[in-house]
């Protein structure tokens, strides 16, 4: 297509119209970022606004985020079934890796677990929270896979467990909501008791709906890792990488 | 303070690390290849959050290009080549 | 340097609609996507930066010092997210295309399929 | 009663993440009706909402987060008569799809269900919300429910084909409207529109504002598949199932619209006047003429019904782009009738797929002889659909015109009906093949052949047409319900009432409740009248000419073959399928758009 660049250079042109009119780098004047970093410590006893401000004061952003991975991994089943069901006859089992390599990998995957698990539960402590140790947490399970034989990796692949605890945790965030317009106030409004700032006991709904979405995106990523990962012996092997 | 001084190179020099990083992942036309590179653009971007005081963005960038994006395209080269293989397998 | 991060992320931008626009390939095409939108998450966290500002977290540093915009931060994470949900679907249907075309290639698609 | 709006997504996504995850573990009947009931209650709860929102704009602050001074914390939705219409229309569409799709889409049908349902929840939230960012986060969740159920049909490749454009031209529309998000929260510091509109009516606006609006408004103008960003549409809803298109055509495009109005009268109105307007009303004009001759040059339905789509999406923008209430009421109207009319005719070409497993209507010919239900539908929708006075979208269309004339734009008027009037052509031809069996067997006008792929699905028809027939009575009945302009009108008062949204959401100042709104039927003016008979003459005119070419004088014929022929191949070859092209038009838009604007406001 001819028209890309002059396109593209219009594009460019506007950008940079913009560009010119933002204020200096490092010289951001707020309101919102600022009231928040101000309020949220103080009314929601958790030390990290980022989560305070993800999980509560835009709480609502956060289940539709949950919802567009939940409806990502309902579609990518939906659009892999034929893959899956064609593949059922010809899967390869692979030959097992050495013990040092298995070592290996039992260690990363308890290292993995650990972490993710660090990070989903001191989220709304210090920097991280349900998504990131959701995400690592289902990577290092799935090492089980690459490392283990493929027997480990069965009960991931048949979704039938992992399909329900995701909509667990989905459903779940939309029910801690729910829960707060029936006690009559707005949805998703802090319900619990806020306890002392800086510990695990803090922040009230904030660590509820944290682990919601931790169990809802581990779970979806498994899935989506599942449904992709058929048999990914593949690249691993010479004559494919060579090409 | 003197953190905050010594940032700014920091920063300038993350910020062109990856204003060079997006046109090589671009312009790197073969999918395996183009995974690794943007592995390590999207590392470079986890160091601009980092100097940008973002450590919640810079997790979670770290995780999805560490293990979320890789893990999805390598799978799908993988099928498409398996895919091909197979095809050469019928040929023969 | 007051206005490098803005360029950074225009640049980005535009460099990944190129590479969608020119991709012969599904998968690489998914990938320039991603690039596209990381142009979404440098502009959000450079317009949130404070210079000497220190990260929205207050556990040790006292309420009351200056702090990078926490706000933009929230928004680049969901913006991660989708990105993750977007990748992982086009990757899913480049497959499909690719199980009943053989091909990857988005103008081949366009000609077999009519 | 401001407990209502967040169950209007909250309802949908639980029962969403219900019959997905309890998939194996319910049986089939108890599912279904799980569905179904959710989405009824959604639809039942927007029509109370709407008697509520008429007296007062009812504003729901999540977390409870009021704002202060002025400034929004949290994320708020702002629910006026337009927003809550909107819901319950969505919501009639979506239960209705998922009735007809009880019998028609059985495998797999738990994931499809679920999606569906994300989708209406994602519509309603995006119908509703007060908060920039917050509409992102609607628009990409529908997308991903809509990307996915379009490639459902996985063992064809041209859905999956249509999916793929759908999904990579919709991402970069979404990710432009992330980059203005950027822009305009650097430049105020907020994301609550009422407040972003506050910070931007004093002091001056420059190339920033100007800029952020280009790529927040072309994020929607994408997602509402106006020229040049339409090209996904016919691609998309050719071949995605019968009731997935209904949504899809029939509300999910003109969402796209909604939250262009929205951006607009919140955000942009006082620091630009007319001139953002008249961009849109020229997009408008030139969608409803393109889309009516492409519409016309399609031998596939659902392509046709595609491009009938845009071409009245077309209209509603420039009903939009007079930025006057008459003209906003107007482009409700029509997106009423139109949603139900669209809906029961995809549902109507879903039947004839299932019936003979073709969807050419050339291969079709004289093969719906005899089904008469079918044939009502198709025929009364396509009246609806040109808007023959008093029938479907009529009202709105001519309210439409009344804004245009009002401006001293007269000229807008032949345009429109044009439009409609090839759109109708078009299907009143499709209709006269199909199910009376006239016209030639063959039209060299109409590109090539479709590759038929029959689907064998033992179908209850009663439900398919009950439901297709629900849906054009329906939308036939819109111009004649008695006080629902004046309604219409009102509401789009309350809607451009930018002052009064702000004082509503940031101060919890209530607007004055209305004087009663009489209950009767709104009568249009003359040359509405007069144009739009004017325009069903000529629909059914050209639907005659493109029967019979081959009986006119062969003078005629000749000539007419040797000038149409190289503009149609032109529009033939633009319309590519390839994505590469697709992602470079969006690119030429925003750039031409953005160029325009940047001449016309600065």
């Amino acid at each position: 297509m001819a028209v890309l660049g002059p396109a593209l250079l219009g594009l460019g042109a506007l950008f940079s119209w913009a560009i010119a009119g933002l204020p200096a780098f490092g010289d951001y004047r707020g309101p919102y970022g600022l009231v928040l970093n101000r309020v949220v410590v103080p009314l929601r006893h958790t030390t990290n606004v980022v989560m305070g401000t993800t999980f509560d004061v835009r709480g609502v952003d956060t289940m539709g985020e949950e919802f567009i991975l939940y409806a990502a991994v309902i579609g990518v089943t939906l659009l892999l079934r034929d893959e899956t069901r064609s593949r059922q006859a010809e899967r390869r089992t692979r030959r097992l890796p050495s013990d040092a390599v298995r070592l290996l990998g039992v260690l990363m995957v308890g290292g993995g677990l650990l972490v993710g698990l660090w990070l989903m539960a001191f989220g709304y402590v210090t920097p991280g929270g349900g998504f990131q140790g959701g995400v690592l947490a289902s990577g290092a399970i799935l090492l089980l896979y690459v490392v283990g034989s493929h027997r480990d990796y069965r009960p991931f692949r048949d979704a039938h467990a992992l399909d329900p605890l995701e909509s667990l945790g989905a459903g779940g965030y939309v029910v801690v909501g729910l829960a707060a317009l029936a006690s009559g106030t707005a949805f998703l409004t802090n319900l619990f008791g806020l306890g002392t700032t800086g510990t695990l006991l803090s922040s009230g709904s904030i660590a509820v709906l944290n682990w919601a979405s931790a169990i809802a995106v581990s779970c979806a990523m498994l899935l989506l890792f599942a449904e992709f990962l058929e048999t990914y012996v593949v690249p691993l092997e010479p004559e494919d990488t060579a090409s | 303070m003197l953190l905050a001084t010594t940032l700014v190179p920091l920063q300038a020099v993350a910020f062109g690390l990856v204003a060079l990083g997006a046109p090589v992942v671009v312009l790197t036309r073969d999918p395996l290849r183009q995974a690794l590179v943007n592995g390590v653009y999207g590392i470079s971007l986890v160091c601009l959050f980092v100097v940008l005081e973002a450590p919640d963005p810079a997790l979670s960038m770290l995780v999805v290009s560490g293990i979320g994006y890789p893990l999805v395209i390598l799978a799908a080269i993988a099928r498409v080549r398996g895919h091909e293989r197979r095809k050469r397998e019928k040929e023969r | 340097m007051s206005y490098l991060p803005y360029a950074v992320a225009a640049w980005i931008c535009l460099v990944g609609i190129a590479g969608v626009a020119t991709s012969k390939n599904l998968i690489h095409l998914a990938v320039c996507l991603t690039v596209t939108q990381s142009s979404s998450y440098v502009l959000l966290l450079s317009v949130g930066y404070v210079m000497h500002g220190v990260a929205p977290i207050f556990l040790g540093t006292k309420l009351g010092t200056p702090a990078v915009d926490p706000v933009v931060q929230a928004l680049a994470l969901t913006d991660i997210v989708v990105s993750v949900a977007v990748i992982g679907l086009i990757l899913a249907l480049a497959l499909d295309a690719h199980r009943l075309s053989g091909t990857v290639d988005p103008d081949s698609l366009a000609d077999i399929s009519g | 009663m401001s407990w209502i709006p967040p169950l209007l997504v909250a309802i949908p996504l639980l029962a969403a993440a219900a019959t997905a995850g309890l998939d194996h573990l319910t049986p089939e009947p108890v599912q279904d009706v799980l569905v179904v009931a959710a989405s009824a209650t959604t639809t039942a709860l927007s029509f109370v909402l709407l008697w509520h929102a008429e007296s007062r704009e009812v504003v729901h602050w999540f977390g409870g987060w009021q704002p202060h001074h002025g400034i929004a914390l949290g994320i708020d939705f702002a629910v006026g008569p337009l927003a809550a219409g909107m819901c319950a229309v969505i919501g009639i569409v979506v239960t209705l799809a998922l009735l007809y799709s009880l019998t028609f889409l059985r495998e797999a049908a738990r994931l499809f269900d679920a999606l569906m349902l994300v989708a209406l929840g994602a519509m309603c939230g995006f119908a509703m919300s007060g908060d920039l960012f917050n509409l992102f986060v609607w628009l990409e969740l529908m997308g991903v429910a809509a990307y996915a159920l379009t490639g459902f049909q996985v063992e064809r490749l041209g859905p999956v084909q249509g999916a793929i454009n759908f999904a990579i031209t919709n991402s970069l529309g979404g990710y432009l409207f992330a980059v203005g998000i950027a822009l305009l929260y650097a430049r105020t510091g907020a994301l609550n529109l009422a407040q972003i509109g506050a910070s931007l009516s004093h002091g001056t606006t420059g190339g920033l504002v100007i800029v952020a609006m280009t790529l927040l408004l072309c994020g929607f103008l994408v997602k509402g598949a106006i020229v040049p960003f339409h090209l996904w549409a016919a691609d998309a809803y050719a071949v995605a199932p019968a009731p997935v298109c209904a949504v899809l055509g029939g509300v999910m495009t003109d969402i796209g619209l909604i939250g262009v109005a929205r951006l607009y009268w919140t955000v942009f109105a006082l620091p630009f006047g007319r001139d953002v307007g008249d961009v849109l009303l020229w997009l408008g004009l030139v969608t409803a003429v393109l889309a009516g001759t492409m519409a016309f040059l399609q031998r596939h339905l659902k392509r046709m019904l595609a491009y009938s789509v845009v071409c009245h999406i077309g209209i509603m923008l420039a009903g939009i782009g007079l930025l006057d209430s008459v003209g906003l009421a107007g482009a409700e109207l029509m997106f009423l009738a139109h949603a139900l009319l669209t809906a029961g005719l995809f549902f109507v070409a879903g039947i004839v797929h299932s019936d003979h497993g073709l969807i050419d209507e050339l291969h079709l010919r004289g093969r719906g002889r005899g089904c008469w239900m079918p044939a009502f539908a198709w025929f009364a929708g396509s009246i609806g659909l040109i808007g023959t006075p008093y029938v479907g979208i009529y009202l709105g269309h001519g309210l439409i015109d009344e804004g245009a004339t009002e401006l001293g734009r007269p000229w807008v008027l032949a345009l429109l009906w044009l439009g409609s009037a090839l759109t109708g052509a078009a299907l009143l031809r499709a209709g006269a093949r199909i199910f009376l069996g006239w016209g030639d067997a063959e039209d060299s006008l109409l590109g090539k052949a479709v590759e038929e792929d029959p689907l064998e699905r033992d179908v209850r028809r009663p439900l398919l047409v009950g439901t297709a027939l629900v849906a054009v009575v329906l939308g036939i009945a819109i111009s004649v319900v008695p006080g629902l302009g004046q309604r219409a009108q009102y509401a789009a008062e309350r809607f451009r009432d930018t002052s009064g949204y702000a004082a509503q959401v940031l101060h919890g100042r209530a607007m004055p409740p209305p004087s009663s709104l009489p209950v009767s039927i709104l009568h249009t003016s003359l040359e509405s009248v007069l144009y739009a008979t004017a325009a069903s003459i000529l629909a059914v005119a050209l639907a005659l000419v493109g029967l019979y070419r081959s009986r006119m004088p062969r003078v005629v014929s000749t000539a007419a073959e040797r000038t149409l022929a190289p503009p149609v191949r032109l529009l033939h070859s633009l319309h590519s399928g390839v994505v590469g092209d697709y992602v470079t038009w969006v690119a030429v838009g925003t750039a031409v758009t953005g160029a325009a604007w940047a001449l016309l406001l600065r």
